[in-house]
């Protein structure tokens, strides 16, 4: 399977008429997002505002963050099975709009939508402090039951994020990236010599709030399963989740998941990349045995010398990602897990809630429990009226002028557990 | 099955009192939960749910609700169950003492119960939960 | 400009009053440095001050610590120092933990910076490296040159609120408290490099270690149990009839010890079990099924072992927290050092 | 309890009804007992009988704190 990406940089955002790309300048229409989003007569109001870096903005509380995105060549279309229909992508030409995103956010329940930082010091735990974010605002009508609030705000930026990116249809890339992965044996033929590399990537499918959907299939549901790691980029994985925002893995990270572009990156230098294997986070623990055994036997069946496992969210998931780095070493491939950490406030408790030997060679990605300031902004998009409650907050931690204390784990992605950012955590 | 449902959330009692053995306790904090389900494993019951299910930590929502069972549904390592449940109480104590639970409104209360009660219909909803 | 103010704490033996046959000294005041205090003295320089020296005899810390530490803060108090230096304690076991408890009480008490200094395996260092900053020194006081250096900058850094770097920076033990930090290149690209060194061979280092499961090394077996005094334990909630001391059925907050002095077995008219976790008819009738004595007694006599105690000691299982646990088994076994025990049958239902 | 005598210095050896807790709280020397409710011999057998087999897993439990162990050990 091969893609082309090809990716127009962007470079500012602003509002007009229509919605297009210009020079590096999306030109956003709020009419016609306005229009779009109060389709859905769940939701009662959609105010569109935008957001660029440094300016003194700050957007709560977020929802997802999705990178607009289109299918210019090869079948199916962007978000199968959600937006369009069902039907295998990851192969043919697609434009991404990068450096913009489309931001949903409002009230969803009473908690757990986290912030971002347009500029300061809390800025730089974030990746959408550095890009151009067309923020979607959104109400539900009086009432509304929580799944069904969920699923219209899910759309919402869904829809949005789609029609954003039919701006990018007809514009000239700045730049082309060819992914290729071929069907197995052709594969591993294709380097010989070098170790055969895979992806386990788990997906956050506990229920309301805590779900994934692979071409629109809940996540909870299905069991392990091979992907060819192109079909991610084409939208085949959405977020339905806002577990604690810190490590949230957004639709945006779905479709820029790191790990496969760093497989890539040395496919055919130093390893060679054969594919990502999908597997959930459920609460049932025979689920858990279930998947892990066959998480392991894939790894095994399709040969693999070694494979990173990346996580979404704390406590339950540990046990899978324990569970998986376990029976996949047992199984006889190398493992490398990529996780955050949660040592409480003082930095001294295990950062996992679980733990085996075999979990030998970990990358951090920082802890989220640190207490971080976070001064008063000029202007804020949603509202700020949940952030005592928010994760993270605290009560008492907002004062008056707008400024307040909270937990790293407050801001969307700022130890996402996929390895995304730079941010670490070693021991003092 | 021989299952039981320790939970504080009112509204997975209503909905499953009839199907399981409960124990439910309003007044319940997160820590009763855990502590009452680790009596049950003390006594020979199995874990069928996470006791950390869901992601939402434990300084932050006051509902919990763990499926416990007589029989066991996996081929587990025998003392997993008891490493779960200590390590969960672990955890818990581990982010209340950095920060206590905030004492919610009603409205996000309903919300907390909403979400606990979506990961345990999850759960039921599965076909072996259906097992005899 | 005023100068900083240290007061320095040190025991019986670096204050030049003797080994052994010293531990038992009093706190003692003396004005200015002495000892080791004169190294960091010359290393401080002209803006700090070591105003007071503090000294007590380690057997005396050990055995009145509530006392000493009462005493000691008393002495420092008065100083209104700016910072506190205990030791370095090398690998001294009993001055590293007065050092230890000496620096918490000082913190907690008057809230100034507190640093000691100690060689790795010293007891003291597990119990405090995670409340304090300990430098890392050799194993004797010939390592005092190597340590000071690190005591200077890491006691200017406290007194000025400056930001003490990671401990190998530093030179101090680590504590086990994770630190957040930008590294050049993301998780991503590092675990991509980790797995690709890992599946070559060579070895790769973790950025987060996996928890050190606590485990006890096994003790070296009873060569003679002929000649051992053999104590019993039980989870099994036998208490005496009436339950005198409240164990709670569940949950334990206690445990208790209890005479099985002249008995021959465990007589249910004297014993009866509140255990909560399992059905109680057979053991209630019969409670030997839990404290074996009968069986004991039997090998006492038999001289297969030396001597039983004279008690055993009970508390539940069932819902106990593993700290409680801990905290119980910490508290009996000192008397069971005391009494001379050499083995223990517990038992557990 | 069990590790803190150990940790003391104090050779333990633990007769225990389920023995992956025993193994979970760290216990070395591990003697698995009879069952929940009776966990040192037999009642519905004579007491005679139910004591030899008390006896029994005592004298294992004593032959257990006599042998040198490197890691935790079940003695069956």
């Amino acid at each position: 399977m091969k893609l082309e990406l090809g990716k127009i940089y962007i470079h500012d955002v602003q509002f007009a008429d229509k919605t297009y790309v210009e020079n590096g300048t999306l030109f956003v229409c709020k009419e016609e997002i306005e229009k779009l989003v109060l389709e859905d007569d769940r939701l009662i109001s959609a105010r569109v505002e935008l957001a660029r870096p440094g300016e003194s903005v700050r957007i709560a509380p977020v929802k997802d963050v999705i990178e607009p995105r289109v299918k210019v060549d090869g079948p199916g279309a962007i978000f199968p099975g959600v937006i369009n229909k069902v039907k295998q992508v990851g192969e043919g030409r697609t434009h991404a709009l990068v450096g913009s995103t489309v931001i949903t956010c409002g009230r969803i329940v009473g908690f757990q939508e986290g912030v971002i930082d347009m500029s300061g010091p809390t800025a730089k735990y974030t990746p959408f402090s550095e890009t151009y974010n067309v923020c979607v605002v959104i109400e539900p009508k009086e009432g509304l039951e929580t799944h069904d609030y969920e699923a219209a705000g899910r759309m919402a930026g869904l829809k949005v994020a789609t029609y954003v990116g039919e701006a990018g249809r007809n514009v000239e890339p700045d730049e082309i990236v060819t992914y290729e992965t071929k069907p197995l044996l052709e594969q591993i033929a294709q380097y010989p010599d070098l170790p055969k590399i895979g992806y386990v990537h788990m997906l956050q499918s506990q229920g309301l709030l805590h779900d994934t959907f692979y071409y629109g299939v809940d996540a909870k549901k299905f069991i392990p399963t091979l992907m060819y790691p192109t079909e991610i980029m084409d939208g085949a994985i959405v977020s339905g989740n806002c577990v604690a925002p810190c490590d949230k893995v957004t639709t945006y990270h779905h479709l820029n998941n790191p790990v496969i572009e760093d497989l890539y990156k040395r496919h055919g230098k130093d390893l060679n990349f054969i594919g990502v294997i999908l597997t959930n986070e459920n609460v049932f623990l025979a689920d858990k045995e279930r998947c892990s055994d066959m998480v392991a036997k894939l790894a095994q069946f399709i040969g693999l010398d070694g494979l990173l496992i990346t996580e979404e969210g704390y406590g339950n998931p540990d046990t899978d990602l324990m569970m998986n780095c376990k029976k996949v070493t047992q199984a006889g491939t190398k493992v490398v897990i990529i996780t955050d950490e949660f040592p409480g406030r003082d930095g001294k408790s295990q950062s996992l809630a679980d733990a085996v030997p075999e979990a030998d060679t970990m990358v951090s990605c920082g802890q989220g429990n640190i207490i971080v300031h976070f001064p008063a902004m000029d202007h804020v998009i949603g509202t700020l009226d949940f952030v005592e409650t928010m994760i993270g907050g605290y009560e008492g931690c907002i004062k008056a002028d707008g400024s307040f204390d909270a937990e790293l784990q407050i801001i969307i992605a700022s130890t996402i557990a996929n390895g995304f950012n730079k941010l670490a955590a070693r021991t003092y | 099955m021989d299952n039981v449902m320790v939970t504080n959330n009112c509204r997975c009692f209503e909905k499953w009192k009839d199907i399981f053995q409960m124990e439910f306790e309003e007044g319940w904090t997160y820590l009763d939960v855990l502590t009452k389900a680790r009596d049950y494993i003390h006594q020979g019951y199995h874990l069928l749910t996470h006791p950390l299910a869901g992601s939402v930590k434990p300084n932050q929502t006051p509902f919990k609700s763990i499926i416990l069972s007589k029989d066991t549904l996996e081929d587990a390592e025998e003392f997993r169950d008891l490493v779960l449940i200590e390590d969960s109480i672990a955890a818990y104590h581990k982010f209340i003492k950095g920060k206590p639970l905030p004492d919610w409104p009603e409205k996000s209360r309903e919300d907390f119960r909403t979400v606990d009660l979506s990961l345990m219909e999850g759960v039921v909803s599965n076909p072996i939960m259906n097992r005899r | 400009m005023a100068k900083y103010k240290i007061v320095h704490y040190i025991n019986n033996f670096f204050a030049g009053a003797g080994g052994e046959e010293a531990a038992g000294m009093k706190p003692e005041l003396h004005e200015g440095a002495m000892g080791p205090g004169l190294a960091l003295k010359a290393a401080f320089g002209d803006d700090y001050e070591i105003v007071a020296t503090v000294v007590c005899g380690d057997n005396y810390f050990g055995e009145k610590t509530d006392a000493a530490k009462a005493e000691l803060l008393e002495m420092i108090k008065k100083y209104d120092p700016q910072l506190f230096i205990a030791g370095p304690a090398f690998n001294a076991g009993r001055y590293g933990v007065a050092c230890g408890t000496m620096c918490k009480a000082v913190e907690a008490e008057l809230g100034i910076p507190v640093l000691t200094g100690m060689y790795e395996e010293n007891p003291g260092v597990d119990m405090f490296k995670k409340d304090l900053i300990i430098v890392k020194t050799k194993n004797s006081a010939a390592g005092m040159k190597d340590a000071v250096p690190h005591i200077k900058t890491i006691g200017e850094k406290m007194v000025k609120g400056e930001e003490i770097l990671g401990p190998s920076i530093e030179g101090y033990i680590e504590r086990g408290i994770r630190v957040n930090y930008f590294h050049e290149k993301r998780g991503s690209e590092r675990g991509v490099d980790l797995l690709v060194k890992k599946c070559r061979g060579e070895a790769v280092e973790t950025e987060y270690p996996m928890p050190k499961f606590d485990r006890v090394p096994p003790n070296p077996p009873v060569a003679d149990m002929s000649k051992v005094k053999v104590a019993m334990i039980t989870s099994g909630g036998i208490v005496p009839q009436g339950n005198p001391d409240h164990i709670e059925s569940s949950s334990a907050t206690k445990y208790g010890v209890y005479s099985i002095e002249g008995m021959d077995r465990m007589d249910k008219k004297d014993f009866m079990t509140i255990h909560g976790g399992y059905d109680r008819a057979f053991v209630t009738e019969n409670p030997n099924l839990v404290v074996p004595l009968d069986v004991m007694r039997d090998l006492e006599r038999e001289g297969v072992i030396g001597e039983l105690a004279n008690y055993f000691i009970t508390t539940t299982g069932t819902g106990t927290s593993t700290g409680n646990a801990k905290g119980f088994g910490e508290d009996f076994v000192k008397k069971l050092k005391e009494d001379g025990v050499g083995a223990v049958v517990l038992t557990s239902t | 309890m069990v590790k803190e005598v150990e940790r003391a210095g104090i050779p333990v050896v633990h007769i225990a009804t389920v023995v992956p807790i025993s193994l979970t709280i760290g216990a070395n020397r591990i003697v698995p007992a009879i069952g929940i409710p009776y966990p040192l011999g037999d009642p519905n057998l004579p007491e005679e009988k139910s004591k030899q087999i008390r006896r029994e897993l005592v004298e294992r439990a004593l032959k257990a704190l006599q042998t040198p162990v490197d890691e935790q050990t079940v003695f069956e």
